[in-house]
């Protein structure tokens, strides 16, 4: 299988702040992204958990991106200015892609 | 008065409606692991919205526009921007959060808890009071001038960064569009357009089992004020919890004059009363968290739900409901 | 003609029923973020699917086994494997879809939608035409032929690689056993077993509140189709969207035939009309995703869901209602 | 006799709720894709707890505390601790299971399944037969004992690592707080404080829907049984499913002499004698994989799930119901 | 605490694929894998989400397998025989584990 | 962008698990982690799916911690101890943080 380097974002943030994430992710020419649920966790700003709650403002999501390497630094740029005054995590790790073309 | 208060308040403690909400509370002090999952209270949410939507339009379409309708929402509208000033200046003097804080829980107070005007219907409604249909449609125009008056009073004389004012940009229509408001003034217009015809289809669902729904609902929102209030002990201080209890009372009281000057009836009195002393936990947090994200949640979350929604829809609703009937009569 | 129509139609805009799946479509197109939680999406179409099966059920255990079910469910069948070919042949007349896509669309306006099959059954309730029970199930057996005849026209002249063919292995089990097709048989022969002493005991569940749930449903149903027309906005061509109309009038004309040929009754002669009309968006995108990968998603779920399912919602079963009613007197 | 047993029997496999048990067993069997999300199992699960307790609150409001009442939640509690020893040495005799998976097997039994306990509700009220409102609270109560019972079961002469020891500690608390205990005992307390009259609100919500919301979660119990089964065939020998069916039935006797010597009306003991047959499958499998990890999930869970709770469901009650009878005239 | 060199394999893969996914993973010989459920995305098919979805069609999911190095290449070749043809993203990190013994 | 180098830990854990682990977590000095919802997966004990599960037991959750290097050990020593009996993975990965003083 031949693979190619590449990297993974990880970016856990609040819920209400997805869709502007995302949206600066798309124009910083970011083409894929997946988003997976968050059930809870906890933080500086204490204990939370998703469980019977209504409202977005308390819950978070799971922003991956996986991107070329050369790449990495306009993402890393785009998500630092929606994530910066908010609460949120980013990680980014070194991977291998099958399919790099796609990305 | 003070006895018919504290008879209707006995009266109200024990409907199944507040129990549940009682037995959601015990059961997270007690850290039981009783949870309602996320969809689940979604799904009852949904429902609440539609169900109270829908059957005000159908009053609506019933009694046909009263008169006092645009006054009512005008006056809505205006309660909503105006008490966040009111809160903010309370706030300061009882409270000693920053800014910021201030600014976000007073935006709280300004919008509205549709659930606590849902738990004033159903009193209303087992009390045999009638009310003006449309207050559904006043209660989403309450939801969200709030917010605009929180920001306000949160960055008066603070130029806003490019970042900050790039995500203020479509906030507004954030706000306005939120799929509470959606929903609700959505459902109300059905109601409105199939009136008592339409209602009759599809009463067995949204009329019959409503109160049984709400008790689920009140049980989560139970669940979730407990587990806020829990971990959040070291956020409320006396003054907050006096700021909360006190604030809605404030708030009913502008809702009465509003009220009296509009001319609405004792039922709809006491549903502008409830809307102006409610606190907003669904829409206004989001907005908050989007932008205002300096402020702490666990303070607005903990006010709104921890302390002003359990203080109405005990003994706050009774309260009103005296007072609008003394005025009234 | 055109006048009962014209009415038929009018009524049925006022419907809740449609009036909810404009409040999604209006929604989504206004970008408020109002979503139905996926569990509960689900939720509601594991009931509406039980609802509908045991009633159907319950309906031929009262009626009798029709000596025209045979035949209707053979008709049924014939209609899901040959619509696809019709459909293949104009979608290459008025599009330029490639052969994939062509065959995907095409298998799914084979196969059948069970909420405009469940919208139809509740406007010939609210119109007093009586309808065969067993209607439910041969909606459960045109729901696969479609894929078979969908594969048949994407492959023909290819022959498939290892790979492929290994995909496709178990697709037909999967297919045939998809949830909604055992659900809405297995409820439907449960009706059948217990009858009408089963269906007093559940009818404050499936009968009553059904309306009111089918609501919800169209409303969550306006909201997807409204986010799937925002984001495909690119692919749909005139000609598709003078296709998504003309096909299920096509379809529902041999509905028509057939139907006067095994000689159903009116209500049962528009639910056939509506079967062979209406658009797979359920079953058919899961078989088409795992043998059909190279065929775009938003072509043929935009179509299903955002063009025919609005028009037989709206326009198309008013005007099956009335074609049978010509013919059938 | 037989004929009784086999009379009943054969009506209750007929009812709706056992035939969409079989559906759901027999979709997973033939490997359908249907399934309940975990949020709506869960919020299905929520609403007959809800259900099950209120109204049996209000049933003992309505007719006053019984004498027995105390008795009875005693002789229950006794039951959870001791059926747990007896199956524990009916498993070392019958199987081959090593002393932590049959004490956790042991601990299953001794514990109660609610639904068993719903559906022979709901056969005594198709029967016709009354029974004593508080056996809800005497379900509740026999929930946790077994756990203790089958924790010391298997720790026996062994003394716990400091691990051991500090996962146990604070699993009393997690027991007898666990989500589905509190919310039946807190409905019930709810049904006992408002009585008829918060019945009166709420009944359209909990009473008339009842069946209907059984008749899904059972669908989805069959679903989960039959997947269950199915990935633990190997585990299943043969001296495992005849404990399953025998034990059930030991159980029941236990249950039986039990009612008589406390005084139990016919509907009350085939209630306790239902308790004391059936097999946890919510509360005690999460406590088990606290405190005893290594005994297999798949053991308990099939036996519980997929062996006696079928049983019970379509013999063992109609069979309660025979001996009750026979044993109360 | 003593770990062990592994690698994390992460598939996006979509739902109605998901069975043959892990199906052919259980062939090639992988001893355990996990499904994390994703609430939307973006890719060059378009955004989407499973917000209000009956359907499977329009989901994914993500699977985690985690394993010895050495398996790395036949679980690639199986997992690339099944996502070749699909929509789905495959990449790989390097990791540590504990309890080794177990993969 | 700045980063700092951190660790990602994963710890797939049984339900009934989460409230220990997160407690131990804690008490061993870890600030934040986060909690994914697991839908199914397979291993020794077999396959396992959350679909239609009403109890806490059959389930699994995914608890993800990034942390500095130096308090790796901690963590992992404080993991192994609730994890040790039960049914679990721990991995550790390599990765690069933005606003690393959080951590
Ligand atoms: N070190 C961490 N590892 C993983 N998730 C974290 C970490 N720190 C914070 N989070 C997540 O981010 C949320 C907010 O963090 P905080 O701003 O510190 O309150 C927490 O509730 C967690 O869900
Ligand atoms: N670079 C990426 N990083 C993370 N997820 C991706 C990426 N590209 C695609 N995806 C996921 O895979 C799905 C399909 O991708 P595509 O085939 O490009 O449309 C997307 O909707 C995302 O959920
Ligand atoms: N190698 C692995 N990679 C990812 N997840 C795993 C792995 N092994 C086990 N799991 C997860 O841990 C659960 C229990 O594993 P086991 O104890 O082997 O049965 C499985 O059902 C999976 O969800
Ligand atoms: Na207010
Ligand atoms: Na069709
Ligand atoms: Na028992």
């Amino acid at each position: 299988m031949d693979t190619n380097k590449a990297k993974r974002v990880e970016i856990i943030i609040e819920a209400p702040m997805e869709g502007r994430l995302t949206d600066t992710l798309e124009s910083a020419g970011v083409t894929g992204f997946t988003v997976l649920p968050v059930l809870g966790g906890s933080g500086r700003s204490g204990r939370w958990s998703r469980e019977g709650q209504v409202s977005r403002a308390g819950g978070m999501v799971a922003v991956i991106c996986i991107i070329r390497e050369d790449r990495l630094h306009d993402l890393l740029e785009a998500a630092f200015k929606v994530v910066k005054r908010h609460i949120g995590v980013v990680s980014v790790t070194d991977c291998e892609v099958l399919r790099a073309e796609r990305f | 008065m003070v006895e018919t208060v504290i008879g209707l308040a006995a009266d109200n403690l024990l409907s199944p409606i507040i129990l549940f909400f009682v037995l959601g509370l015990a059961a997270s002090f007690l850290r039981s692991d009783l949870t309602v999952p996320e969809a689940a209270a979604k799904a009852l949410s949904i429902y609440l919205l539609f169900a109270i939507g829908y059957k005000g339009g159908v009053s609506v379409s019933e009694h046909g526009i009263d008169q006092t309708l645009l006054l009512t929402l005008g006056v809505g509208v205006i309660l909503s921007f105006a008490i966040p000033l009111l809160a903010f200046a309370l706030l300061k003097v009882m409270t000693r959060l920053n800014q910021t804080d201030a600014a976000a829980v007073a935006g709280h107070y300004g919008s509205i808890s549709i659930v606590t005007f849902v738990a004033a219907t159903s009193v209303l409604q087992s009390q045999g009071i009638a009310s003006e249909g449309y207050m559904v449609a006043v209660a989403a125009a309450m939801e969200a001038p709030a917010i605009l008056s929180a920001l306000w009073l949160a960055t008066r004389g603070v130029t806003p960064t490019a970042q900050e004012a790039a995500e203020r940009e479509g906030l507004l229509r954030e706000i306005l569009l939120n799929g509470s408001i959606v929903l609700l003034v959505g459902s109300f217009l059905i109601g409105l357009a199939t009136g008592t015809e339409g209602l009759a289809e599809i009463e067995s669902f949204i009329v019959s089992p409503f109160k049984g729904v709400l008790c689920l609902f009140l049980l989560d929102m139970g669940l979730v004020a407990g587990r806020g209030l829990r971990s959040s002990r070291g956020v409320l201080t006396s003054g907050l919890i006096a700021f909360g209890v006190l604030m809605p009372m404030i708030g009913g009281l502008l809702g009465l004059v509003a009220a009296l000057a509009v001319g609405l009836s004792i039922g709809g009195t006491v549903l502008l009363m409830t809307l102006s002393a409610s606190a907003s936990y669904i829409a206004v947090p989001a907005a908050m968290r989007v932008a205002l994200p300096e402020a702490n949640p666990s303070v607005y979350l903990t006010m709104s739900l921890g302390v002003t929604f359990p203080f109405n829809l005990t003994l706050g609703i009774p309260l009103y409901l005296t007072l609008a009937t003394l005025a009234g009569t």
